[in-house]
């Protein structure tokens, strides 16, 4: 039944995404099939470039952005060391890839369902929106710091209905959190479904704010990881009575409710 | 090549095994290749009563290694015996426990326990646990206190061979090989992780909650090589490598000093297959270098005089 | 920033000197930057006579490191002061002598000569040397004996500051730490190279004569900041960090844990003008960082309650 | 005085050669100059690439093949995993590259003068022809185990007389060392110069003839190097009195009755 293989698969293209304002901080990269093609929005692959060698010994994990019949895509933000030197792969070059890793994103196809998204977290819900039997039922919210253009925001507005805002000073976080209190609110009193990926704050935000509401949410964590597969336990945060969970297995996404941030 | 390998009373098809902690159960790996395959499997550290390990975060990357401080989390031995052990294929890959405890008492009865299930191929002991009343030197770093823990374990694992795992903080190695094999241990396995630490610049902390890790991955094999050399001269019991092993050269390198296995740990994170090819690829390799068999290869290092 | 600082009687215009065995005399890397850039010049290892040093080969490459067995080839402390002691830019950067010798009184001596040099600005103590009689475990290794060397060390030196430089193989560094203080220490340089091997499966033999070496590079950072970390927690004298510093990054989180100054080894192989900028971009980190001074930074790392 | 300089600079192209038969083998990298020219046969440069970042500590020590207005020519075979990442390296990529390095092979204008390279060992000899103020009193013998094409002999044969023996079987060494003790002899008897580059067993021989003859000849020492500087004393070689010597300082050439092979 096991779906999951790690093989060499292919850089097909690495594109920048906005670069005019910021070059190469945020960019899709496009691999060649590894032989899977079952997969589910919000999954994840661990991903370790060939050249690596033996410095930086990990691989490193990545939502499944989206796949089709040429590949799998990847959306990616530079962070550090190896995002950067992933920026730098050219078409040819051959990635270690394993996946698809984690569980998914609940999918209620009747339900109004809220995609929050911090930053580069849109990145499963170009998956999500795509594989959706019903994508008029679906809300999108973008919290950004760079350019929107820097986000495949555009891809994802032209199919859900979308809004997006800026933190470009602190006083627009206060704006941002206030909109997320309102949209949870909503959506709690509509008994819809609240996806959200994000920084680890923004995460806490939606947590505090549906257990204030009652709202049902899924967040998707975003642990340091080394194997991706259960094995390291490098990678777990405490379950609501405290235990030790695997991101990689266990999650990587967690009804609200269910974990400590 | 016959790949073939049975010392201490471990009998093995092939010397890979892999390391304690790094290779989970062994059932996490299992959709990336046949755990069949492999020479052995050591599980991940079991302790007597569950524990949740450390606080996060828990690992960090450096040059050409890792630091983790899980801190044995484990689900407790009845666990491991009554869930995962079952589901293991223990009749056809030897199945090690890697037994954790604070004490000579804990240790006994542990082995006890696991002595007990036919799917054990074998006991090995982690006596990293830092012992408090000693400022916090761990007992795998006092001579007598290895002796004293092994004799324990000895005592308790009826007919199954117990393999003691050295940590590499020590002035002597030789010292700690031999206070093992004193103790009546019947293999020895070494390395276990350096001690080690980093820090973040920016926050002014320690990047694992815990501070003080252990280093392990491509950046220590030379320490693990010339630990995994002196044990060998020290003792007469057979000896397993572990320490960066992250090709079938590296795994020929402890052959060469004389170990009678490897273990690979840190390797298995660059890729989830890395394990199950390694003893075909060491076989090929004997080949190519003109090897007639492993056990013409083993220890087989020319010293200079 | 101002990166200037003092400790323990040496006053260097910034943390950055370069670590001994590494830079030479300082004249070999004169081409690739000025040398009065640097806080200080550790001297390549100095003993009373002449040494040729270890059979070749002497060093190997590892995963993010290197090995080396140089066996502290000099010409001997009467050549190094009559001839490239005056040649060095000893009035506007700190020179600091790096001692060899295998027992104390022959330190002591070594120490007379020195300490009579005007342009030698402290006196590091290189306890690395095998003690044969006990089974190859170097004077470093054993509190007892870095004390006795320090103190024979101490009563020659005169007015020059004393360094003692810390062996990583230790059981407890911490230990081997409160020994040199107490034996009179001004400064402790740490950490030495890790006791480490490599070997060649094709020509089954060692990569390096001398079997066992000493390994260096960005591999063993883990490994020196917890060192440092537990020595500066150990003793109250100043502390100067050595291990694997490639960048600025690097050197800072030394200083994080309390170290005054870093010394720069290996990484002077990555580029010979390497250590010449560094004071200059750690000024600049803890600028980007947020760091009002270097006194303010040094030290401040937080640890879990 | 001093010329020695360290730099980042470009790889301009990265050329194999004798690909036909021995893919990437052999390979010439040409690089955009570092501030300097004056530069004397048998002098070398420390290579190192950028992107080795920390894996691999050390740069590569590779003689000056030649120099014109455009850039540095390096002439390199792949024998390892440096020499093989080297290979991968693309035009605008950045290697730090220090030198010129070590001494220089002795130029006798009027002095019948024998070039013996052993395999890569050729590769200085190209920047010692075109530099000679006399090259009709110039003669390269080459001793090689792969096509010949692998080489640039081609180049140095329109230029000087020139010789070559390939080394398919072991009875061709036989033949290569009575060549090399016959020609050795011969420029014994006129008083020439000998200047060998190749692999230790390479250097012993013409050693050995040398002493035998009393011709007077240099030899290029390739020991692994760490700082190329004299610094590290990793590079040592024992001279006639057994004081360990540094190669990369006091040579990379000696005078072949001066140095313990
Ligand atoms: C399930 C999952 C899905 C993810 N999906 C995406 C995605 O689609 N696109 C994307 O750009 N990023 C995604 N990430 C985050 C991505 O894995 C990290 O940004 C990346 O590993 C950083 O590597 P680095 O070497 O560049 O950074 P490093 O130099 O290792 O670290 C730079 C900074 O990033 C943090 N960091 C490092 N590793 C991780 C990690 N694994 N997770 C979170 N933070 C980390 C560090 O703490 C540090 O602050 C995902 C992470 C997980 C766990
Ligand atoms: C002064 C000098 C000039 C040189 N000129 C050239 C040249 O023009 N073209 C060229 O192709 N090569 C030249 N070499 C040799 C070249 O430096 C080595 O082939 C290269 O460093 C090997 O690196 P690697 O990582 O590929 O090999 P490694 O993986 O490090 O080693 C592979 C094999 O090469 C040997 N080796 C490694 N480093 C060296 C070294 N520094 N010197 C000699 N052998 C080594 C090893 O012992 C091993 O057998 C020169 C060496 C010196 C010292
Ligand atoms: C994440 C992780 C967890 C580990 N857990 C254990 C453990 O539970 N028990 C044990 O004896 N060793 C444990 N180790 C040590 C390894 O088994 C091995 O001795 C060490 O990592 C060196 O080998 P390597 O360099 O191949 O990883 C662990 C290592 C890592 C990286
Ligand atoms: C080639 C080489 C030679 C060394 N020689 C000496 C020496 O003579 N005396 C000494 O105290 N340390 C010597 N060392 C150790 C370094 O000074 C330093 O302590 C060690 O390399 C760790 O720092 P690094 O990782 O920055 O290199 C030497 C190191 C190297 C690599
Ligand atoms: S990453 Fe290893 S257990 Fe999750
Ligand atoms: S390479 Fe360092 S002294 Fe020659």
């Amino acid at each position: 039944m096991s779906l999951r293989v790690c093989r060499n698969v292919t850089v097909l293209e690495v594109s920048p995404v906005g670069q005019r304002k910021r070059p190469d901080e945020f960019f899709e990269i496009r691999l060649s099939l590894p032989d899977w093609d079952r997969w589910k929005p919000g999954q994840f692959v661990m991903v370790r470039p060939v050249s690596w060698e033996l410095d930086m010994l990990w691989a490193r994990p990545f939502s499944i952005s989206s796949v089709d019949a040429d590949g799998l895509t990847l959306f990616i933000q530079k962070v550090g060391r190896g995002t950067a030197r992933m920026a730098r792969l050219a078409p040819g070059d051959q990635v270690t890839l394993w996946g698809p890793l984690g569980n998914s994103f609940a999918v209620e196809p009747d339900t109004p369902t809220l995609l929050l998204a911090g930053g580069i977290g849109i990145a499963p819900f170009r998956g999500y929106v795509e594989r959706h039997p019903h994508p008029e039922n679906l809300r999108l919210f973008l919290a950004h710091r760079l350019p929107l253009e820097c986000y495949p925001y555009d891809l994802l507005s032209a199919q859900v209905d979308s809004r997006c805002l800026l933190e470009a000073q602190p006083c627009d976080l206060d704006l941002i959190i206030a909109a997320m209190r309102e949209l949870i609110a909503e959506y709690a009193a509509r008994d819809g479904l609240i996806l959200a990926c994000g920084p680890t704050p923004f995460l806490r935000t939606v947590q505090t704010f549906a257990a204030e509401t009652g709202a049902r949410a899924q967040v998707s964590l975003e642990n340091r990881m080394a194997c991706g597969v259960g094995a390291c336990l490098g990678c777990v945060a405490p379950d609501a009575e405290g235990h030790h969970v695997q991101v990689c297995t266990r999650g990587p996404i967690f009804w609200a409710d269910t974990i400590q941030l | 090549m016959d790949m073939h390998v049975s010392f201490g009373g471990l009998s093995l098809k092939n010397p890979v095994m892999t390391a304690s902690g790094t290779f989970g159960s062994g059932l996490e790996f299992a959709p990336y290749g046949d755990l069949k395959r492999l020479g052995g499997i050591v599980a991940k550290g079991i302790s007597l009563a569950p524990r949740e390990g450390n606080p996060m975060p828990r690992i960090a990357e450096t040059p050409c290694g890792m630091l983790n401080a899980i801190g044995i989390q484990n689900l407790g031995v009845e666990d491991f015996v009554k869930r995962t052990l079952p589901s293991l294929p223990w009749r056809d890959v030897a199945i090690v426990a890697n037994l954790y405890a604070c004490d000579a008492a804990e240790f006994g009865e542990l082995a006890g326990v696991l002595a007990a299930e036919e799917g054990i191929a074998a006991l090995e002991v982690n006596v990293s646990c830092p012992n408090v009343r000693e400022g916090g030197i761990a007992f795998g770093q006092d001579p007598a206190q290895i002796a004293r823990v092994t004799e324990a374990v000895c005592k308790r694992a009826g007919n199954k061979p117990v393999m003691v795992k050295l940590s590499p903080n020590v002035t002597d190695i030789a010292v700690c090989a031999r206070a093992a094999a004193d103790g009546g241990a019947h293999i020895l396995s070494l390395i276990n992780t350096l001690s080690g630490m980093a820090v973040d610049i920016r926050k002014r902390q320690p990047r694992i909650a815990n501070v003080l890790a252990g280093l392990s991955g491509p950046a220590i094999k030379p320490v693990a090589l010339r630990c995994v050399h002196q044990a060998v001269r020290a003792v007469s019991i057979p000896v397993v490598g572990i320490g960066g092993i992250a090709s079938a050269e590296d795994a020929l390198e402890f052959i060469l000093v004389g170990a009678h296995a490897v273990q690979v740990g840190t390797a298995n994170f660059l890729r989830p297959d890395f394990a199950f090819g390694l003893a075909d690829q060491m076989a090929a390799l004997l080949a190519e270098i003109g090897a007639s068999s492993l056990d013409e290869f083993r220890g087989s290092l020319r010293l200079p005089l």
